[in-house]
């Protein structure tokens, strides 16, 4: 952990405001995350863990930019993004791009599979000549494992896994440093699953990306992080690395998540040594 | 709760006011100089100031629009110069005529539609929902004033068993209220419909069903409440439609409400009653568009109980 | 061993509830999908089934079609028979169906807030049953629910009876859902992804409430599931879904620890953390099939990594595989060829 | 993820299915209805070479199927002051498809954009939109109409304006309505965090998505300013003497109801089917376009 970061997260505050329901006057605020400290180097992975309300999601999003946060600094490659003016901030878009968790809402329906990845240059016209963007597009959709004949085609021609590919692409477009996934495999079957966490695996030896990764299962967080912080009411109430977590968690509620984790086979590891079709162990 | 209704109260008076603010706007664009008009073509120069003076049109805008608000809070719209009565005291004669018009229309439309729109949405793409749905867009596109005008054709004039005007008898009132309550009858029938077959398809119906009830029972019990809470908000945005209705319907039937007062009264430019009759109208429709609020806040416990 | 013998015994009487080659077909735009083919099953007495499978596998359907609650007029049961107390519940009116549902069959759903009514409360919701079914009056039915009430775990339940739905969190709404779906005593209660609406924690209390239930009511369960590991404690037996139809079913222990379908085994590896940590994951290829235009033979010719010429001449039929043990059945033609890993 | 997406989608889909040649018709015979009283507004008075001051009394008052002095057949009769019928609905026809897409453009346009915008934007313009428009729902459409056109006087252009000012409103509250619903879609996030601009997100990717039920709302309008302008001519604040209106003609038959009832009836009949054409299209429309509006 000597090198230097890529994403540094200090003191971290965001919170909603409360309206008054007479005139809408803002009477107080529900505090989503309330201290969170984390740092992520290039080339890592970092599992964000928690249930609802925990305040995960409101941590990735406030790091992409669509919340803003209250209090505390949000650094990347050691400029601080949470005081950055719309221009730098675009400049920053480049750098970070996210995987959104429901392949059905994420990918705009009227526009064709290129069209969508694509978009990003749009933006960003000096990533990709303009003569060359139909065919970068294809090489992309070739790379995420989608056949690239198909790039005229809509999102609701495919299956939620493929449209999850095609949400990947988009990220990649923008050859970005760190890829937020927000819940990305979760609305996803579990062989298809499985298909798009390696995806996501080689794609980050081949392109050295770091990942902030956001789940509420733990099982895809313990297989794809390096490090893993447990959130709970908005706090990081545990930090360490899966192993070091699932064998030997200190903190109360990180016990109490972990133990309700469904095991595959409960007769295997000796924690349960009941027989079928009685209590489930805690 | 508490919050709720004292926020709907604040907006219902701050519509009030919007709605004054308006019409006072709209009616000092008015080209013709009203002295003018009260006091005739022959008025000489002083006349006309001394009857400015005492309409107040010569004092400074602001100063008149204070006043006008003054007047409306009072309920004093001035002199009606055509009858010379306070044109308050016109609204409040035609005001009861229609507001029987309107809640016959109502109920009407509340009886018939109801049991249409349950019928087509449990029959749903049978023959009996397709007539109903058909025959309630066809009522729908029916322009009131010629619908008013056939009706009165066949009934009154042709046929001859039912007076065509004035509020004299009972039988008077059966044309125009089924002119008014007809497009609310197909509104309500295509929103019952769709509002019931929208609930079919929620998880509680699908509850319901597991828990051994009959397709009866679970209408009548689980399905017409939670379709019906939204019509309601729907049933008070109609008045809006049945009171704008009145002002056609009454001219047709030349029934002596706020409708025909109001028409009459553009017709001669007697403004104060024009003023008059729009703010109560508009007051009359916020009043129960505010009670219905009120209503769907009760009724759907979400809102009832939110903090 | 002992299990064993039970579960022999038990399978000896009749069983409580037996779907046999149930066939349901919903038709589309896009033209007629076979969504259940040819699915059997029996439930015994007190025991527990899951089913397993991804979506649009047909394990969902399943359950609607013994509770008559296919979307209609879309989806209809086209073939075989659902044999409960010797009636066919695919061939009786759906009033008759819904006679038994509650006092013989319950059902809980996915999510609990849609599955209750919003606009009554929630006591009134689980005295229903009480009130419709048994003709109750208001008072006793309502004792009675708040007595359900407070079996399933909701605190202060004397209070909490007269609020709406939407003043619970999600896992004790899936608690009033249970009550209700309990109130009459049903001797088979079906739970369709109980959980997976829920977090974690909250899982795994529903999935405590629903064991401990069973073990005092010794009624029936069937556990429909897309989660391998959710199921793992409670479940005796397992039906895995693929496509429409019953790939392999069997003692849980026996189908997860010696899979004998590749479309299993090929499920097992795909799951994140059952094997060791930084180890690539093992996923099926490709994308479940269209219902609209199913592969010919076997569906899952596709994506298994073992397929033969041969698994497209024929759909396969379930079987006792050799070596397999007793009651594990697989609809695969290479089943021997298929080794466990663990 | 649990249930099959066959078992969601399949009644909507059934529904859809057999319903599809059902909304193919109920799109292309309203179209061919409003195409041909287009075409006849167009053509036909100028063929009678159709002029409303002209009064010819010898042929007051003639029913349908007359055969005029001059040799042509009146196939719709002549009015009280001897006007042919037929020519003088198209006419009205006319008037009420030009005051009908005027105002649909105007009030479209200017509602859409305000209302997108202060979807979008929220804030203050989102407040004072939402205020105007509360202010404006409490007066009923019709009434505000009246009172607008009595103060602006008659004439097309005063309709015009009148029937804009009191429907942009709609379109606001329509558009408004969708870009808060798309908004907070994963796919419009999906273009933020991608850094385009608001102009590209409001125009490129909100726009597209919010335009199937501002279409639907549209095509009913259509229905409904054409109705209004007919009930204003009706009670004398529309179109100015002299211009063809349905409503008017309608309004000058009354006096005449039981010894020519054809001035009142037929404009009347031209009128609901024109209505009723835009109110089938709008739902073919929506049905083609987003089935789950139904109830709108």
């Amino acid at each position: 952990m000597t090198e230097v970061s890529l994403l540094k997260v200090q003191n971290l505050r965001v919170s909603y405001p409360i309206h008054s329901s007479i005139l809408q006057r803002r009477i107080g605020e529900n505090m989503a995350v309330k201290d969170v400290n984390f740092t992520i180097s290039a080339g890592q992975t970092v599992g964000l863990v928690g249930e609802s309300g925990s305040g995960k999601s409101t941590v990735a999003r406030t790091i992409i930019g669509l919340e803003k946060a209250d209090g505390g600094r949000i650094e990347f490659e050691g400029r601080d993004i949470t005081q950055s003016t719309r221009t730098e901030l675009k400049a920053l878009r480049r750098d970070m791009q996210m995987v959104f968790q429901d392949p059905f809402a994420s990918l705009n329906p009227r526009l064709s599979v290129q069209e969508i990845i694509v978009e990003p240059w749009l933006a960003h016209p000096d990533v990709v000549p303009k003569n060359r963007r139909a065919s970068e597009a294809k090489a992309l959709m070739d790379r995420v494992g989608l056949n690239p004949d198909y790039a005229s085609r809509f999102p609701h021609q495919f299956s939620g896994g493929q449209r999850q590919r095609i949400g990947i692409a988009r990220a990649l477009a923008l050859q970005p440093k760190l890829i937020i996934c927000d819940e990305a495999v979760s609305a996803l079957d579990v062989s298809v699953q499985a298909q798009v966490l390696n995806l996501l695996d080689d794609l980050k030896q081949e392109f050295n990306l770091a990942y902030l990764f956001i789940s509420h299962d733990l099982s895809v967080i313990e297989h794809i992080c390096d490090r893993v912080l447990v959130l709970n009411g908005g706090v990081v109430v545990e930090e360490g690395t899966p192993r070091e977590l699932f064998e030997n968690p200190q903190d109360d509620y990180t016990k109490r998540l972990f133990a309700a984790v469904p095991v595959i086979r409960p007769w295997l590891n000796g924690a349960s040594s009941k027989p079928a079709g009685t209590i489930p162990r805690y | 709760m508490l919050g709720y209704v004292i926020r709907r109260i604040l907006l219902a008076v701050f519509v009030l006011w919007g709605v004054s603010t308006v019409v006072f706007i709209i009616v000092r664009l008015v080209p013709a100089d009203p002295a003018l008009l009260i006091a005739g073509d022959t008025a000489t120069a002083d006349q006309l100031a001394a009857l400015r003076n005492q309409m107040g049109l010569d004092r400074p805008p602001l100063v008149q629009y204070g006043s006008f608000l003054g007047g409306v809070v009072t309920g004093d719209f001035g002199s009606s110069y055509t009858q010379s009565v306070p044109a308050m005291q016109l609204v409040a004669q035609a005001l009861p005529n229609t507001a029987l018009l309107a809640f016959l229309a109502v109920l009407g439309a509340l009886v018939v539609s109801f049991p249409l729109g349950v019928v087509a949405a449990v029959r749903v793409n049978r023959p009996i929902d397709r007539i109903v749905t058909t025959g309630s867009l066809i009522v729908q596109a029916l322009p009131s004033f010629w619908i008013g005008v056939v009706l009165l054709l066949i009934f009154s004039r042709t046929l001859k068993w039912l007076p065509s005007a004035d509020l004299t008898s009972a039988q008077s009132l059966i044309l125009p209220t089924t002119v008014l309550a007809l497009p609310l009858i197909a509104l309500l029938t295509r929103l019952i419909r769709s509002g019931l077959i929208e609930v079919n398809g929620e998880g509680y119906i699908n509850t319901a069903r597991a828990k051994g009830m009959r397709e009866p029972a679970i209408l009548f019990t689980h399905a017409i409440r939670n379709a019906l809470i939204p019509i309601i908000t729907v049933v008070g945005l109609a008045f809006g439609t049945l009171l704008g209705g009145a002002v056609v319907t009454e001219t047709v039937f030349s029934f002596p409400g706020i409708g025909k007062l109001l028409v009459s009264s553009i017709h001669v430019r007697d403004y104060s009653v024009v003023q008059a009759c729009v703010i109560v109208i508009a007051a009359a429709f916020v009043l129960i568009n505010l009670l219905v609020d009120l209503l769907y806040a009760y009724l759907d416990p979400r809102v009832r109980l939110a903090k | 061993m002992t299990e064993q013998l039970v579960a022999d015994s038990r399978r000896a009487q009749s069983p409580l509830l037996s779907v046999r080659d149930l066939q349901v077909e919903f038709t589309t735009s896009a033209g007629i999908a076979r969504a259940l083919d040819g699915v059997s099953f029996d439930v015994q007495a007190g025991e527990t089934l899951a089913i397993l499978g991804e979506s649009g596998s047909g394990k969902s359907v399943t359950s609607q079609a013994i509770m008559a609650l296919l979307p209609k007029p879309a989806g209809s049961i086209v073939g075989g028979s659902i044999l409960y107390d010797g009636i066919d519940l695919a061939k009786e009116p759906v009033s008759r169906v819904r006679d038994l549902c509650a006092t013989d069959i319950a059902m809980i759903f996915q999510d609990p807030l849609s599955s209750l009514n919003p606009v009554f409360r929630i006591g009134d919701q689980v005295a229903e049953p009480f009130r419709r079914r048994l003709g109750m009056g208001k008072k006793e039915a309502l004792a009675r629910a708040l007595e359900l009430l407070k079996r399933v775990g909701i605190a202060d339940a004397e209070r909490r009876i007269s609020n709406y739905p939407h003043q619970f969190s999600g896992g004790q709404r899936q608690r009033i859902m249970i009550a209700m779906a309990i109130a009459l005593k049903p001797r088979i209660l079906i739970a369709d992804e109980p959980t997976t609406a829920l977090d974690v924690t909250v899982q795994a209390q529903i999935m405590r409430l629903l064991a401990e239930l069973q073990a005092e009511t010794g009624m029936a369960m069937i556990l429909i599931s897309h989660d391998l590991g959710v199921v793992a404690d409670s479940a005796s037996r397992v039906a895995i879904m693929y496509a429409g139809r019953i790939i392999e079913t069997g003692g849980i222990r026996e189908v997860y620890d010696h899979p004998q379908h590749p479309y299993t085994k090929g499920l097992l590896d795909s799951i994140p953390g059952a094997h060791a940590m930084g180890e690539p994951l093992r996923p099926i290829v490709g994308s479940p099939p269209n219902l609209l235009d199913l592969p010919a033979g076997c569906a899952f010719h596709p994506r298994c990594p073992i397929a033969v010429p041969e698994c497209r001449a024929a759909v396969p039929s379930l079987r006792e595989p050799e070596g397999a043990a007793l009651g594990h059945h697989v609809a695969c033609i290479r089943a021997e060829e298929v080794r466990s890993h663990d | 993820m649990t249930t099959a997406p066959t078992t969601s989608a399949a009644p909507a889909m059934t529904k859809a299915r057999r319903s599809r040649w059902g909304v193919h018709t109920r799109t292309l015979v309203p179209c061919a209805i409003i195409a041909l009283i287009a075409v006849g507004a167009i053509f036909v008075p100028v063929l009678y070479g159709y002029d409303p001051l002209r009064v010819d009394l010898a042929d007051r008052l003639k029913p349908p199927g007359s055969v005029l002095p001059n040799g042509s057949i009146a196939v719709f009769g002549t009015d009280q002051i001897g006007s042919d019928l037929f020519a003088q609905m198209m006419a009205g026809a006319r008037v009420s498809l030009i005051i009908g897409a005027a105002t649909l453009a105007i009030a479209g346009v200017i509602g859409v954009l305000i209302g997108m915008l202060a979807g979008y934007y929220g804030g203050w313009l989102d407040t004072v939109l939402m205020r105007v428009a509360d202010i404006q729902l409490a007066f009923p459409a019709i009434l505000l109409a009246v009172l607008l056109a009595a103060v602006l006087g008659q004439g097309v252009l005063n309709v015009i304006i009148v029937l804009s000012i009191s429907n942009w409103v709609v379109f606001a509250r329509i558009a408004r309505s969708q870009v808060l619903a798309l908004k907070d879609r994963e796919y419009v996030e999906a273009a933020r965090t991608l850094g385009l601009g608001n102009f590209h997100i409001i125009f490129r990717t909100l726009l597209p998505g919010s335009l199937p039920p501002i279409l639907v709302v549209g095509t009913v309008e259509l229905g409904h300013v054409v109705l209004a302008e007919a009930a204003l001519s009706f009670l004398g604040v529309g179109v100015p003497m002299g211009t063809a209106s349905l409503g008017s003609t309608i309004a000058n038959g009354v006096q005449y109801l039981s010894t020519a009832w054809w001035i009142s009836t037929l404009p009347g009949v031209l009128l609901l089917l024109l209505v009723l054409a835009t109110g089938v299209l709008g739902d073919a429309v929506r049905d083609r376009l987003d089935p789950r509006l139904r109830s709108l």
